[in-house]
């Protein structure tokens, strides 16, 4: 099997967590919104493996491993937060949940 | 040997007593309260005796009794002088007079108040503060350091606001105590730069170790040292100029005027002055000044004392002028015979304040003597004793007053520091005094009644008022007697068992005994009775007898056609208005005009103020970036995010 | 071309995965007519049985008919994931059995490829519940792309089911892996099957095998009902209730498209039906042991065949008319031809772990067949608080169990 | 040669599902986008040699967190995002973005250890056993694991408290 450089799979990383950054701000579907952290987290995790992988240790799976636990309690709260949002304010778009606007 | 190893218990049951009316009076029962206030200060008297008892014990190479119980304060032990402070007790002959007078006098003006203040409210209040009083003057006079002195200094002061203020909700009470607390002020300052100044000279300011060494020391610094402990004298023992307050004082109640106005606080000055003697005894300019000072205010406030008409406030300003004796005793060098003056004065002061005090019970609160008169039959017990210390101060002889006068007096003629002017101001004073006095005694109890006898009905005082006036009747004859042989060419004990702590200054008592082997008792006895102040004191009697029982209507003619004197003299020389103008109003005007309206308003509210306003400005412009708008919040993260990478790999060359 | 010669492995691959591929079909095919045969016959009916002789043809037919119907899209649906939701169905279902090794790996092709499994990978149940665990959007993306109110429900409960029982199916079996010590499917089933500690067979008493099932027990009924209630079916098939949500989340699906899901949902049941094959029965191991006269039981494929042969044979001649009889002897000389092979020693020992795989999954898939004919249908909230208050309370005790015990007497796990 | 064309396929995969989840106007659309990332990674960490981490991204990520939000977005209804005022913050945050992204890639490219990792440092091809995994994550990192549970347990409670009907 030919070698893939790990920087490659850096750049992907990268490139993913940009994308993830302009989603934040583009996007203005609270869930989407959510998503493209999601979408960070992951270019995240893919950093995290390809380092792994280069350094011949597996304390960046370990770390991805937190990351995605994290993430499943960030999911359930943050969902749960939505519903609220939901019932509460009929729009799930941030630019009206703009309560804290002076 | 328990008690003088433990002389803190003798402080400890005052304050305790305090502390448990303090807490829980407002629950207790009136009678309970009495057995804790009377009861500490009782077994507290007990203790002293106990402790004076084994004192006498001691051979002399153990005096003064230093006891040390903890470190109070200590700083700088690296340099050659630590600032140490232990809290530490002493008891020597000095401290044994005080102790019995102030406790013994104490306890009796207790049992008394029990009586006197019986229909006031805040009965628990009150005893709570006698009993905290009475701790701090045993702590001021068992002292065996400044420091600790100065706590006890404080502590009566304190105690002293608190009593005058007792009827606070009496603008007048409230602001003679004020008055009594600024006032006094001004004299600790000088007394606390005095200690400061004590320590910076002497490296330290245990008496044990102070005197030993003022050989040593130069006579300007401690003549600067001892006018400035004197500052706190003058402000304390209510001498020229700073006496004003202890007139207005007389709103407390009468035993609060008994106990801390006339018999032990106000002593508190001539008790330090007496025990910093070795000090003073090498600052002739101090003496001299002491000297001065005791016998002008002794005058001065006597000429005050001739025209005032309310019972109290001739009481106080003989208190003063009393004060002013001692000074004067000090001033001449006699210091064994202030002390003996402060312990008559306690008792027949005290006695005159406590009669005094009967009397405004028995007018059912009425101070004006133009509204009395007639009173002897009516209240006897009150009238005896009232003439028995009224005799006493005026110095007739075998009275305890004489003794001590007499020796101050024959002090400043013939003693070492013998002063002429003074000792002539000295004999005026006694002179008004009493005429005063027994103007006072023949404007209360003689002549007829003045006031509404339908009104007010007389009666005489409860046994607990009038059995403490007994005893001090008793002593205010006899508490001089100490001094009585010398009368017939003998020692006068008191001298002579005061004399080991005057050791250093120069001893009064030779010169007394010298003149005294010449002549044969006979004829000293004769030379003794005949003296100026016996005969001055005779004369103001029949004066007062003339104006007030023979005459009455002369008084008057005098006022109209001496006017302005009346007026002067009615009006105490103007000094308050006087101070007021002088001192007060700049004050307030400074204050209120420079201070408040530049300073505080200006300056620090300014600055205050300023911050606030710089924080809400700078907020609500800063706010704006608040904007509620989630992905502008994100687009700051990101800047963040942005910034930090770089200073990561670009600034802190992480990268390379 | 030289591409393919240089990657052997590919060729093999693709090979094997076609031909599993259309077995598979099949497999789904008679085992929908195996149902109906099933039901008909518990509600003693005949079932079908026009089409081909005892309806053989059925599945033929249907398949057929569901090729040629008119393939209707809602107007209102949103057409990309109205599409893509049946192919995720059942291109999730069906890769999942891709994972399964229906053979033991001793047997092999020349080039050493395994003949009876796809892949033999190190995490195969863990990748295996990786695609199980996808397939919930082929059921919530139908209902939610329908635009209608009957799927969007179906779709909503099938999701919230499966999630909710995806748990208690994973929990439910982590006992056996912790007995196992292993995630590779052909270890697990070894493990089913390993010698005691104390030197005996991998038997119990020499007749009773050794497999995960018995310590296992509660773990076993655990996983049985969160299969079921995963593959929605009977009484678990909320999300296709026909008397409450006309078909659930596949109502506006209709000809093919229905037809994957369908296919989807068999192939789904044949996975969980292999996994608990592997896990807790043994996979392809023979239940009986190998000592003395338990030789002969590699003739007992044949025996079964021939067996078949012989009553088709006599069904054949005694009942059947016209061409029904032809298509039975078909029948009848495939099943012969089949046993006569199988008597052949070495193909005898090959197909031993296909045809006890096979059984085993018939008599699990019979088990559904049989729950569906008999039990009524759960309410929604029955169904959560079961799953939730029951099931996964039940597999976590289990499991914490296991735990303990394997700390406590370690060589549980290698006996 | 045949783990490059897979890297391709997937990262191009990857980027496509970004992109997607940008473009889309429906949720769920960004949400099968997002899951098609989420695939493509786990390939790639099968490449990388992670097959537990693969299965675990696909089993939580895609298998259970993406469905919540399917989920949620089917419950809510969510409608089609609409495409309000167009915020004057994403110029600058795409901007910014960029930044990020080319110190990354400078740092890549122009340091010692992004040279070394750039030269092909995929040391060793082996996979990272499930067993050592496990070790490492109970042994060494005993302490953040328990952390994380309760941290779960902390989100259930939440949002259960959240959920839950005012009644």
């Amino acid at each position: 099997m030919t070698a893939i450089p790990i920087s490659w799979y850096l750049v992907l990383s990268a490139v993913l967590f940009g994308l993830g950054v302009v989603a934040f701000v583009f996007k203005r579907h609270i869930i989407t919104i959510f998503m493209s952290i999601e979408l960070m987290l992951n270019a995240v995790n893919l950093a995290f493996v390809a380092f792994a992988r280069a350094r011949g240790a597996l304390d960046g799976l370990v770390f991805v491993f937190f990351v995605i636990v994290v993430a499943a309690a960030e999911a359930a709260v943050g969902l749960a937060i939505v519903i609220m949002l939901a019932q509460n304010r009929q729009s799930m778009n941030v630019e009206r949940e703009n309560l804290l606007k002076l | 040997m328990f008690l003088l190893t433990h002389l803190w218990i003798i402080l400890a049951l005052p304050l305790l007593g305090s502390a448990i009316n303090g807490l829980f009076g407002k629950t207790f029962s009136k009678s309970l309260v009495n057995t804790v206030a009377v009861g500490s200060v009782a077994l507290s008297f007990l203790a002293a005796a106990e402790a004076v008892r084994e004192f006498f014990q001691l051979v002399p190479a153990q005096i003064p009794f230093v006891k040390s119980y903890f470190t109070w304060m200590l700083g700088g032990e690296a340099t050659a002088h630590p600032f140490r402070v232990d809290f530490a007790l002493q008891i020597d002959q000095l401290t044994v007079v005080m102790l019995m007078v102030v406790t013994f006098v104490g306890m009796l003006i207790h049992i008394y108040s029990t009586g006197y203040m019986a229909h006031e409210d805040g009965y628990y209040r009150f005893f709570c503060y006698l009993n905290l009083f009475m701790f701090f003057m045993l702590t001021l006079v068992t002292g065996a350091n400044l420091i600790v002195m100065f706590v006890g200094w404080e502590g009566v002061g304190l105690c002293s606001y608190l009593l005058i203020g007792f009827y606070f909700l009496k603008k007048s009470a409230a602001d003679a105590g004020k008055k009594a607390f600024i006032v006094t002020r001004i004299g600790d300052f000088g007394f606390t730069v005095g200690i400061l100044m004590v320590f910076a000279t002497f490296g330290t300011v245990t008496f044990g170790e102070i005197f030993p060494q003022v050989g040593s020391i130069s006579t300007p610094v401690l003549t600067t040292i001892c006018l400035l402990l004197f500052t706190g004298a003058i402000g304390k023992s209510a001498q020229l100029p700073l006496y004003v307050w202890l007139p207005d004082a007389m709103e407390g109640p009468t035993p609060v005027s008994a106990l801390i106005h006339a018999a032990t606080m106000v002593t508190a000055g001539v008790y330090m002055v007496a025990r910093m003697n070795p000090l003073f005894s090498r600052a002739p300019v101090a003496m001299l000044v002491v000297g001065i000072v005791g016998a002008i205010t002794a005058f001065y406030s006597a000429t005050i004392g001739l025209v005032q008409t309310d019972i109290k406030k001739v009481l106080a300003y003989s208190t003063v002028s009393q004060l002013g004796y001692m000074f004067l005793a000090c001033g001449v060098g006699a210091y064994a015979s202030g002390i003996f003056h402060l312990m008559t004065h306690a008792f027949f002061k005290g006695l005159l304040f406590l009669a005094a005090g009967s009397v405004i019970h028995a007018m059912g609160g009425e101070q004006d003597m133009m509204r009395m008169g007639g009173l002897r039959k009516k209240i006897p017990i009150t009238y005896w004793t009232m003439l028995i210390a009224t005799l006493a101060i005026a110095g007739i002889p075998g009275f305890a007053g004489y003794f001590s006068k007499d020796a101050i007096l024959e002090a400043a003629q013939s003693g070492p520091h013998a002063n002429l002017i003074l000792w002539l101001l000295g004999v005026a004073g006694a002179l008004l005094t009493s005429f005063y006095m027994f103007r006072l005694v023949f404007l209360t109890f003689f002549g007829a009644p003045r006031y509404d006898e339908h009104k007010v009905h007389v009666h005489e005082s409860p046994k607990n008022m009038t059995v403490p006036l007994v005893i001090l009747a008793f002593l205010s004859i006899f508490g001089g007697w100490f001094a009585a042989p010398k009368l017939i060419g003998g020692t006068d004990y008191f001298e002579r068992f005061l004399a080991p702590v005057f050791a250093s200054s120069a001893p009064v008592a030779d010169t007394a005994a010298g003149s005294a082997e010449a002549l044969t008792p006979a004829m000293s006895l004769m030379h003794a009775l005949v003296s100026w102040p016996v005969a001055v004191g005779i004369l103001g009697l029949l004066v007062a007898w003339y104006f007030y029982i023979k005459r009455p209507d002369i008084p008057k003619k005098m006022a109209q056609s001496a006017h302005a004197l009346y007026q002067l003299l009615l009006n105490k020389y103007y000094v308050d208005e006087i101070y007021a103008a002088l001192i007060v109003r700049p004050l307030l005007w400074i204050s209120t005009n420079v201070l408040w309206h530049v300073v505080d308003e200006g300056a620090i509210d300014g600055v205050v103020n300023g911050t606030a306003t710089f924080a809400r400005g700078s907020g609500s412009e800063v706010r704006k970036i608040q904007s509620g708008n989630t992905r502008s919040y994100a687009a700051w993260v990101i800047l963040g995010a942005v910034g930090f990478t770089a200073l990561l790999f670009g600034l802190l060359g992480v990268a390379h | 071309m030289e591409f393919i010669s240089q990657h052997p492995i590919l060729v093999a691959a693709v090979v094997k995965i076609a031909v599993l591929l259309f077995i598979v079909m099949t497999a789904l095919a008679y085992l929908t007519w195996l149902e109906r045969k099933a039901i008909a016959h518990i509600q003693s009916r005949w079932g079908p049985y026009n089409v081909g002789a005892h309806g053989l043809l059925q599945p033929l037919a249907d398949g057929i008919k569901f090729l040629f119907k008119e393939d209707v899209t809602p107007p209102a649906a949103d057409k990309l994931v109205y599409v893509l939701a049946p192919f995720l169905a059942l291109a999730l279902g069906l890769s999942a059995i891709a994972l399964i090794p229906f053979g033991p790996p001793s047997v092999r092709f020349p080039n050493g490829e395994q003949v009876f499994s796809v892949v033999d990978i190190n995490i195969g149940l863990l990748l295996l519940f990786a695609i199980t665990s996808m397939g919930v959007y082929g059921v919530a993306l139908a209902g939610w792309s329908s635009n209608s109110k009957y799927p969007l429900l179906g779709g909503l409960r099938s999701s919230a089911q499966m999630i909710s029982y995806e748990v208690s199916l994973t929990v439910s079996v982590v006992g056996v892996i912790l007995l196992a010590g292993t995630l590779n499917f052909n270890e697990i089933i070894a493990g089913n099957g390993q010698p005691g500690q104390f030197g005996q067979t991998g038997h119990w008493f020499h007749f009773i095998p050794r497999w995960y099932v018995f310590p296992q027990i509660i773990g076993f009924l655990c996983y049985l009902t969160s299969a079921i209630a995963e593959t929605n079916r009977v009484p678990f098939d909320l999300p296709e209730a026909e008397t409450e949500l006309v078909a659930g989340f596949h109502t506006e699906y209709s000809s093919f498209k229905f037809a994957m899901f369908f296919m989807a949902e068999y192939a789904n049941m044949i996975t969980v039906s292999c996994l608990a094959t592997i896990l807790f029965l043994g996979g392809w191991l023979s239940p009986f042991p190998d000592t003395g006269i338990w030789h002969y039981q590699i003739f007992l494929p044949s025996a079964g065949l021939l067996a078949l042969a012989a009553y088709c044979a006599w069904n054949t001649v005694s009942e059947m008319r016209g061409i029904a009889r032809l298509q039975l002897g078909v029948v009848t000389l495939l099943a012969a031809g089949g046993g006569l092979i199988c008597l052949y020693p070495p193909i005898a020992a090959g197909v031993q772990g296909p045809f006890w795989f096979t059984t085993k999954i018939l008599a699990i898939l019979f088990f559904y067949i049989w729950m569906r004919a008999t039990l009524p249908r759960f309410r929604y909230d029955q169904l959560m608080s079961f799953g939730w208050k029951l099931v996964l309370p039940v597999s976590l005790a289990n499991l914490v169990i296991t735990a303990l015990v394997i700390i406590l007497w370690p060589y549980v796990r290698h006996g | 040669m045949i783990p490059i064309l897979m890297f391709m396929v997937c990262a191009a995969l990857a980027v496509a599902g970004a992109v997607t989840l940008i473009w889309a106007k429906e949720p769920i659309h960004s949400a099968l986008a997002l899951v098609l990332v989420m695939v493509a990674l786990a390939v790639l960490y099968l490449l990388l040699g992670a097959p537990f981490i693969a299965a675990v991204q696909i089993i939580v990520y895609a298998g259970a967190i993406m469905v919540l939000f399917v989920f949620v977005i089917m419950l809510l209804n969510a409608g089609v995002e609409e495409r309000t005022n167009f915020s004057k913050l994403a110029i600058p945050g795409v901007v910014l973005a960029f930044v990020l992204l080319l110190e990354i890639a400078h740092w890549m490219f122009h340091s010692a250890i992004g040279r070394a990792l750039a030269n092909g440092a995929n040391a060793p091809t082996t996979e990272a056993s499930t067993y050592a995994l496990s070790e490492m994550l109970f042994r060494q990192y005993l302490f953040p694991f328990e952390a994380t549970s309760i941290l779960i347990l902390i989100a259930v409670l939440g949002a259960w408290v959240l959920a839950r009907r005012e009644s």
